[in-house]
């Protein structure tokens, strides 16, 4: 019964499949983490091995091969070359692939539909549907993230389109899962109607929601996995698929509750805009402005300057600039740190990484908690691209949709400069009062190219 | 496979998915993401064995995709989440003595009463420290 | 069942019982080796089977001695970890705000750096308390 | 294929598991336990059901019934009436019945070889010889910690017996495995071998480290279950049993952690036994004895009295008079506190659960950590059996089995007064330094009777 090259490939999607759960185990705490990735991989060179020997591959070896070839060199180079600042867009767009490619699987086995029971098909039904959603949103998500596709609203009524598509789709799916012949025509509507599914539940996110909203595609990936390999009688897939199915579902919970947002808040209702056209604009008081030479005397002749980066930093990639000008200031003899508050950015970790790229060394980085209690010895704050983190309206405006939050309180410093495009608002949509604060000055402009023009000021001071 | 066991597959899987991650800091949450995308990228087993008994013109070219698509989930995986865990490696390390103090006193809180005795008598190589009493 | 398929039950299963008793604090040991020592009577819906389908009087004798076994492994174990978790009520209850706050206190630790923010949110009502620095 | 009988048995089976896991997982936090074995207990009545119903029951129905009520009708008596401070060797006799179920299932399942392939007769032997090693240790530790059977040394070479036995073991297993027929006799000399091993494993253990002990047996038959669910193709047994086994594993090495004391030591030496004749009874000092008249008065008139139960309460059973004597106490206006080590006693909470058992309130109750800082406040602390949790040399003998581990810190209290038997050790066997310190008074005698004539003293006093 147990044919001997069959056990050895069952016992190594055994072991590929522990060795994922142990590798997840590894990831989840920041000291072992790397190493993680490192035993999850060897899993899956494992599976991969594996996959290579099983008794049902009889045919196509060579296609398999160049299929392999071709899809690995092009990420391999695109994920090398990739920018760090565009890991969101990277992972959806990564993300996409795979649910796409357990749809695939889905597509070829509903094509040999005689072969398989009831159960299967209806897994493999679902899988398809879970995995086309996956697909078309994340590659949606990673088209919008990449700037290829205009966020915008939705302008039909969503809640219909949803009914509409989904009725279709399971009336589509009932049929596949109850016939056991093929319906090559069926099966292209079905897949056609899942792929719009997931593109209209994605075309009107917002692009600061999309990190939570790639991690829910990242749970169905994994449970579309999950379900392709319970049809194809893979154990291994089965497990690690539920396993990511899991872990992405509480990963969206967490990331969501960390921007203080409700997931279906995100996924029923645009967001930020009903605040961007909210009449507080007309409230706006005076602000100071500041040109770049005063602000760089100001710096250089501080003895403690905090810069404070947010989303306006990544988004002008301005942080090789910040770079520079942190030497520029400490050849002056002027001791420069960073905060990082816990949310700034657009993903957890954002602003850690985009420094670390442009070789911030990280004994200048403080935490929120750590800097909060030092406040009154800095000189100057320089606020780079930041908004909600230092709004003053978290701690005094009860109804403000950031009450409560910890912020950066920066009004504590002796003096604040803002770097800042125009007197827009941030993430949550709301006015900052610290920009009418009597210590603070505005400098307008894009990020990267206002710390490009208080570094030529400094150089211009010698 | 029988229905139930592979019930009782993804009910255990998910679980288990569900505890690990429980606890994790959200400075990880970017890399974990990209982390278990990585491993759902396990799809390709699946991929590989759908194109090598697929049959016909339409099966192979829509598995030639499946093949590829899953090989690229893997790749580009893996290389993001490397890269990234490295960009975290250093903080991590300089995180370490901390993350250290706070496991142990994690494991302290933890243990509550009892728990505490033992921890200390790994931990304490004071004389005159006799008293376990950290936490009030 | 397929060997394989019962190898993996076998690891996830594994996995599971370790990992949601990995932090029980020590005062549970008792009863919770009580009401895992309860949870194996399961063996009782087994030996309820063996004995079903007993042929002869061996196999019947040695069948009713199991199911009567198990019984009393189901019956005693639930009303002795019943009995000690009862005393342990009132304990628990009495405790129930310290713990609230180490639980408090632990997520915040957890969530080192970002999740903290959450927690805040979530926990003040205090307008002044802007802070937010409750772990240096 | 599915006949609908069997598919509600399975899906039984199913949410049986699934509630398991969920009990044992409130189980394990202090707040929700109670709730915890409720869920577990409604999981194990689903499973009671389906097994009624299971279509492989096909005769003997009332032997079933017969049996279930005789075992259950015994062990619920038994089990409501056992005293509290019996609990170890309680949880020990309902482990070990666990364990000898799962093994008559085997011999059960192996005397129907014909019907099980190779895998099946596998883990059947397997699962028999991990449940009768579970059934017949336990069996004897609960024997022993009800004092039936005297505590000794093994007096042969253990390392021999448990070698040849085992080798006995194995190849018996060996021929019951790939033998598809079945051999009554090999069947009922390889249990027999099993159970020996059980006993020689477990004859020279001692009382106190029998707790941690019965959790590995807990493990054991745990796994066992477990192996047998597969024999017969339940999964939720699986399931249920695996999860028991890793937990109790996991269990077992926190509760030899808490004592100080490695597992290996555990089953490989007896201990306590070297240390109880070691020569440093000779540097054994001078004691000052205390009457029990002496001793009430010095509580009757004190302030605050704090009492220290150990082992020793505990084995003299005098949970009761310790709470009439509180109650005295506090009528004549002292204020009477307890505190509780975190090993005092012989298992995890034991303490708590005798004075809870007694009356004690819990306000009462003062932890390690809470009352050392207020050590300088008592007037008198009541030593009540307790020792190694009261051993100065902890702090001070670096070579001390007991370094490192917090003590109470009666020492700083106003005056001690200990009762105890004879001048005999703890748990660990060594010296106690404060039997000889200046505040020290010792009164001589069992505790309960002790604490009886402190009680009559105190009476007589008014
Ligand atoms: N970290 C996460 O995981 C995460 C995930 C999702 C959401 N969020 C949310 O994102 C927000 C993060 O706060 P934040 O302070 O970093 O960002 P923010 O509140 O969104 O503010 C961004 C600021 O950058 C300015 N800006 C935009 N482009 C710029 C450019 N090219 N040059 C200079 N300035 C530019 C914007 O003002 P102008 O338009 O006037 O220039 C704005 O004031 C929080 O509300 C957080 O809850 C965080
Ligand atoms: N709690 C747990 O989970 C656990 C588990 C295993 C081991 N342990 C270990 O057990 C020890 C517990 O410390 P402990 O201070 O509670 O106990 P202990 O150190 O074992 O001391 C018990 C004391 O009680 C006295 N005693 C015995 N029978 C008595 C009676 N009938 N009347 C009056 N006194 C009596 C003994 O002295 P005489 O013989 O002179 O009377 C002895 O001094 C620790 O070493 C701990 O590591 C604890």
């Amino acid at each position: 019964m147990i044919n001997s090259s069959s056990f050895f490939i069952d016992l190594s999607y055994f072991f590929a499949a522990a060795l994922f759960i142990y590798g997840l185990r590894r990831m989840s705490s920041p000291i072992s983490a790397r190493s993680g990735i490192w035993v999850a991989a060897a899993g899956m060179l494992l599976a991969i091995a594996a996959s290579f020997a099983h008794p049902n591959v009889t045919s196509n070896h060579w296609l398999i091969l160049i299929a392999m070839l071709i899809g690995g060199a092009l990420s391999f180079i695109h994920a090398k070359r990739v920018e760090l600042s565009e890991m969101p867009q990277m992972i959806a767009l990564y993300n996409g692939l795979g649910g796409g490619a357990a749809a695939t699987i889905a597509a070829v086995e509903l094509l040999r539909a005689a072969e398989h029971g009831p159960s299967e098909r209806i897994l493999g039904v679902a899988g398809a549907l879970i995995g086309c959603i996956a697909f078309s949103g994340s590659l949606l998500a990673f088209a919008k993230l990449s700037g290829w596709v205009k966020f915008g609203r939705w302008l039909g009524n969503r809640q219909t389109a949803y009914v509409a598509i989904m009725a279709s789709v399971l009336l589509l799916g009932f049929l596949l899962s109850f016939s056991n012949t093929a319906h090559p025509v069926l099966l292209l509507l079905f897949f056609l109607l899942c792929l719009l599914f997931g593109i209209v539940m994605t075309l009107p996110i917002a692009a600061a929601d999309m990190p939570v909203l790639i991690s829910l595609y990242n749970a169905g990936a994994g449970l579309a996995v999950g379900f392709e390999g319970y049809v194809l009688g893979n154990p291994a897939m089965m497990v690690a698929g539920t396993l990511v199915c899991a872990a992405g579902v509480l990963l969206t919970r967490l990331m969501a509750q960390a921007v203080n947002r409700r997931l279906s808040e995100i996924l029923y209702s645009g967001f930020g805009i009903p605040h961007e056209i909210s009449e507080a604009t007309m409230q706006y008081g005076h602000v100071n402005e500041v040109d770049a030479f005063d602000a760089a005397v100001t710096m250089a002749y501080a003895e403690e300057v905090l810069i404070v980066p947010g989303y306006g930093m990544a988004v002008a990639q301005a942080q090789h600039k910040v770079q520079e000008l942190t030497q520029l200031l400490e050849e002056r003899g002027v001791n420069v740190q960073f905060a990082i508050h816990p949310v700034a950015g657009r993903m957890p970790g954002h602003m850690n990484v985009l420094l670390a790229e442009a070789g911030v060394s990280y004994e200048k980085i403080r935490d929120l908690s750590d800097i909060n209690g030092e406040m009154s010895k800095i000189d100057v704050s320089l606020i780079i691209g930041a908004n909600d983190i230092v709004n003053l309206a978290a701690r005094s405006d009860q109804k403000s949709p950031l009450h409560g939050m910890p912020i950066l309180n920066v009004d504590e410093s002796k003096s604040v400069i803002v770097l800042k495009r125009v007197d827009g608002k941030g993430y949550a949509g709301i006015d900052n009062p610290l920009l009418q604060h009597e210590k603070t000055r505005v400098h307008f402009g894009d990020a990267k190219q206002s710390v490009q023009e208080i570094i030529s000021a400094i150089k211009s001071l010698d | 496979m029988d229905a139930f066991v592979a019930l009782y597959l993804f009910m255990l899987a998910g679980i288990a998915g569900y505890v690990l991650i429980a606890n994790v800091p959200s400075i990880l949450h970017t890399p974990l993401l990209s982390g278990s995308n990585f491993i759902h990228g396990v799809v390709l087993a699946g991929a590989m064995v759908a194109l090598g008994h697929a049959e016909g013109a339409l099966q192979i070219t829509i598995g030639f995709i499946g093949v590829m698509a899953a090989t690229a989930n893997v790749v580009g995986g893996y290389v993001v989440t490397d890269r990234m865990l490295a960009m975290f490696e250093s903080t991590a390390k300089r995180n370490k003595r901390r993350v250290e103090e706070q496991a142990k006193l994690l494991a302290e809180r933890n243990g509550e009463l009892d728990r505490q005795a033992s921890a200390d008598v790994a931990g304490s190589t004071d004389n005159t420290d006799h008293d376990g009493d950290k936490l009030s």
